[in-house]
């Protein structure tokens, strides 16, 4: 008899609290996201599939010796697993549009503004007693609106761990929600003349000048603003690995069997953040919040900066391409050609958005640095 | 303390958007200036620009080389 | 003078013990299974190189600051690699003749009664006085049984490290051994009207039952059995990523670079556990002893089951592929094909067979989960 | 002692094969229902059975996604 | 106004020192030759942008809890990259021509004594009181000469981790100068008429004899030099999985993801000892000159050797071959091939260097191994 | 002292040159010997040597499996 006991009382469903169960069914939802609807899969089935393990009554996976403790531990408190996940962004992105066009840097720059706005927001709430966020958690909070995981999961390390679990999550969904978000703000922001502008072809960018960029990069964040090299760093590593001709073996596998491997352990380890006692506080409400609001913000800044470069400009800027400065590679620059197609059938964005749209990562990288500097 | 924590997140804004801009417009001033560095130093060797022939051969063998 | 002496001191020649030198025969014996006679030979190469290198002597390797004994402390200390490589092993597990019929699990199940058959044996010859095992070192031991090789690793890495290097090698070597050790107990068993039995064609299984399946167990798992939520856990991950269908560039790794690397690792680290002095003990005697009557065991009930089944379900069921229910993926299944096609040359056992081959992964985890319940 | 020993093997071996058989039963009671309630569901937008050659097209196509 | 000073004190411009930026340059130099002049890209790409990493001033990367520090103690420190990439190696490394002509072996033997006469030399630097190395430094040094990049920072992350730095970099840089440093060397040791010699065709080598060789390799050095024994096991159990013919996912793996991922990993942390307070000392301008001063010696040995035993053998050697010795594999044996031609149009010699070039891997490990008993 | 120093790397260069070479000479012996054994166990099943078109098949199935 108290052999049947001590098997029920080990049980699950004798040990789960109804905060496990909700979380979940939260989970099962993110892992219905990732899977049917094909939002950010690599990250949300990972992350989700973490978050079930971690919920998991009575035995140790997400703390303690558990493996996803581990990962946690030594991938994410280490900053390690972001870092390399950069690094296999660097050498995956091209930065050819970019340099074609430099000017589009200013509209991956204007869209931060959605970060900075967020972070005013979270310390405003926090002001007003409805929130309890600090200034570490706030800047945390606001790279969210960078939409940029890596960036996001490695600044939550640093500045906020408890928080990290909520801030992936809301990047990752918001990322894979751009399509829903970003057309209404980017119709309500220009007019259809503006939306229709065509712009001139790319020029040729030279292998020199792509081989010689992720050492500027590198260097004048090495002058200007040091702590944000070790993002900056690794994504010019990569991209230089990419660019370079010479090390094609390390750049493929940097592509692929390195950046998938660290996903999943990344994923898992985010998700060891879902544990009920985490998650389900009232933060993750506001951040949840928080973080539409800035991609919204972010969105409309860079339309509004698309809008500005056009006037001052000699050679037209299609406004559309401002919104692929929040970065959300590549997905916000397909939904800023979708957009210019719907308004001039003719009007091929693409490769135009791209500019702004890796701008966009270094972006928020360089505001991650100035939060990191400011706040710790 | 709530003016505090107000006044320092504007500080942030401030001094972030601030450093974004400055470091961007920076990068685009240095990559601008080392295109035509580039362009100069590449195109130095030649006599002259290339004849038309010679620029349809080179579009098609860079359009053959980027689609790799 | 001193200085020849010096060099003659620190060979191994001077240095080496008998033991030492018994260990040496016995690794190149294991290279000899893996690489003439092709047994098992991603572990038993790994395994018995690694058992060359700990039985060096004079040098640090599987013990202190050497590689072997941080990957053992790093790996399989923390279960990291048993967990890897079952991700990867759920990655490249098709579960489909299992859902196209489900009963085989019953099966896997049966087979499992080869595990506790041979923990009640190894408390029996403790109590006899023959061998000198804890509860928590049979248990390790009766998961050989199992023949489940990262499952058994995980376990005796949990219960018994001081015994882990030879229940590796019982493991491995066993599940190598199938093709001999099987036929002989599934032909006593059974009569050659029943080994001549057909079975229906399985059915196909959509894609949203092989997606919905890995949630399933893991839920059932949080559940009833939180203890086997590790080993489940990461086999369900492994077969979500196959299955869902939009992460297969992180299956494909999983199934190609990272089960590979954890693999050698794994196997490195296990070797580390074959130094004289920890595996030349009479408990390996007992141990090989036990894992090959374990074996038996277990084949036994799987085709005694089959046989039960076959009696009270209105399809026919070939008892044979009872016999697959012991795992020994895809060893077992193969075998129970090859005896089904002496009994009858039209009979093709393959595919129902690994129903209740893959079923006896899942059936020797929970096992494991009951073990470690239990004893820790 | 040695009859301890033994007795708790004997424990350990009832719970066990009890929960393995447990637990793979109810593993086999949810996918049975979940393998009928994915069939209603994924021919319920169908008016009616496939035809034949609706059959044979299906099987066809599955057959190849299987073989990738 | 002290949010800007903020800023500018933060700032790389601020606090950058003399050296870091002497560093950065050295280290861009270090780019180009791997990039522009494609000088051994594969480490001097990832070395020289670990390096830069590694002098931005104000920020944890290469110390404290900087991922490239941690690279470092988990890596370099505890041994674990070098080991993976002799793994690789090994199963990268086809031994048939070694085994076709075993007596080439001598020649690899021949060449280490570069290893040694550059030991002499750093403690006769010591003893006139121009430099200041330990023994333990002046065993690291040497190795420089053994042209073989892992064996070199092995040992000197055993012996002089101070110095590690200086000692990959000079390795590495010198085995890129191969077709700079050693033709003439090999034609002023040798007469037009040596370099003319034509060999015999190599025979065929079995399969048995490929797998056994690894194995014969490992034992002589648990018998007779067991301190050699990590690096000659693992360049030993790569080639044994390269040449099993049963592990072929292991070997595929060993020779691409996994090699390459610890390459990357292994540039950035010997990069991380780049830095200006480790780098610019007076030391390192000795070790640049002691390092080529051995791969010279360790050429000039080799050569002799060659002359040597073509004298005393029956079949013809041509002396060339012997510069191969040093390893620096592949270039050195390209080297001596083209030597060959240059003097006898018709005179293939790469296969018959390619014995002598994998025999002076393994002369370095001896050497390595040697070193490390005597000063630890 | 410094005549201890060089008297030192004097004892090492021996110690190190000899060693390599009785090592690389002891495994020149051995793979030497296995050579043999193994050529010889490798034809003890053939019935004498090889014809000539026996050798060119051998010949060219090896290069072929050495290419790949
Ligand atoms: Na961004
Ligand atoms: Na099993
Ligand atoms: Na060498």
């Amino acid at each position: 008899m108290s052999l049947i006991e001590q098997i029920w009382q080990n049980s699950g469903l004798y040990q789960m609290t109804g905060g496990q169960a909700v979380m979940l069914v939260i989970c099962l939802l993110l892992l219905y996201l990732g899977i049917v609807r094909k939002f950010e899969p690599l990250l949300l089935v990972t992350i989700g599939f973490g978050g079930l393990l971690s919920n998991i009554p009575g035995v140790e996976i997400a703390t303690g010796d558990g493996l996803l403790h581990l990962m946690y531990v030594f991938g994410i408190g280490t900053g390690a697993f972001p870092l390399i996940i950069f690094m296999g962004v660097g050498a995956l992105t091209d930065f050819g549009p970019l340099l074609a066009n430099p000017r589009t840097l200013f509209l991956g720059a204007a869209a931060q503004f959605g970060i900075f706005a967020t972070l005013l927001g979270a310390l405003g709430l926090t002001a007003m007693g409805i929130m309890d966020f600090s200034v570490r958690e706030a800047a945390a909070i606001g790279i969210i609106g960078g939409a940029d995981g890596p960036t996001a999961i490695y600044v939550a390390g640093k500045l906020a761990p408890n928080l990290l679990g909520a801030i992936a999550v809301a990047a990752y969904s918001y990322m894979a929600l751009v399509p829903l978000i970003q057309p209404p703000i980017m119709k309500a922001l220009t007019t259809a003349a503006e939306r229709e502008i065509e712009m001139v072809q790319l020029r040729e960018v030279s292998k020199a000048e792509r081989i010689i960029f992720p050492l500027v990069l590198l260097l004048l964040v090495a002058l200007l603003l040091p702590s944000a090299a070790p993002l900056i760093g690794m994504l010019a590593f990569g991209n230089l690995m990419r660019e370079c001709g010479v090390v094609d073996r390390l750049s493929h596998t940097t592509q692929n069997a390195l950046i998938n491997t660290v996903t999943i352990f990344l994923g898992l380890a985010v998700g060891s953040k879902l544990s009920a006692e985490e998650f389900l506080i009232p933060s993750t409400l506001g951040i949840l919040l928080l973080g539409i609001v800035a991609f919204a913000i972010g969105t409309a800044s860079g339309v509004l900066m698309g809008k500005l470069m056009n006037l001052v400009s000699k050679q037209p800027i299609n406004p559309l391409i401002g919104a692929a400065g929040v970065s959300a590679v590549p997905m916000a620059a397909r939904v800023a050609n979708k957009v210019g197609l719907d308004a001039n059938p003719h009007n091929i964005l693409l490769m135009h958005a791209m500019g702004p749209n890796v701008a966009g990562v270094i972006g928020s990288a360089i505001a991650a640095g100035i939060m990191i500097m400011f706040t710790s | 303390m709530q003016n505090e924590l107000i006044k320092e997140g504007l500080t942030l804004m401030l001094a972030g958007m601030g450093t974004v801009f400055v470091f961007l417009t920076a990068l685009v001033i240095f990559m601008s200036l080392i295109s035509r560095l580039v362009m100069r130093f590449q195109s130095a060797p030649d006599t002259g620009n290339p004849s038309d022939a010679e620029v349809a051969a080179i579009t098609a063998a860079v359009a053959r080389h980027r689609q790799k």
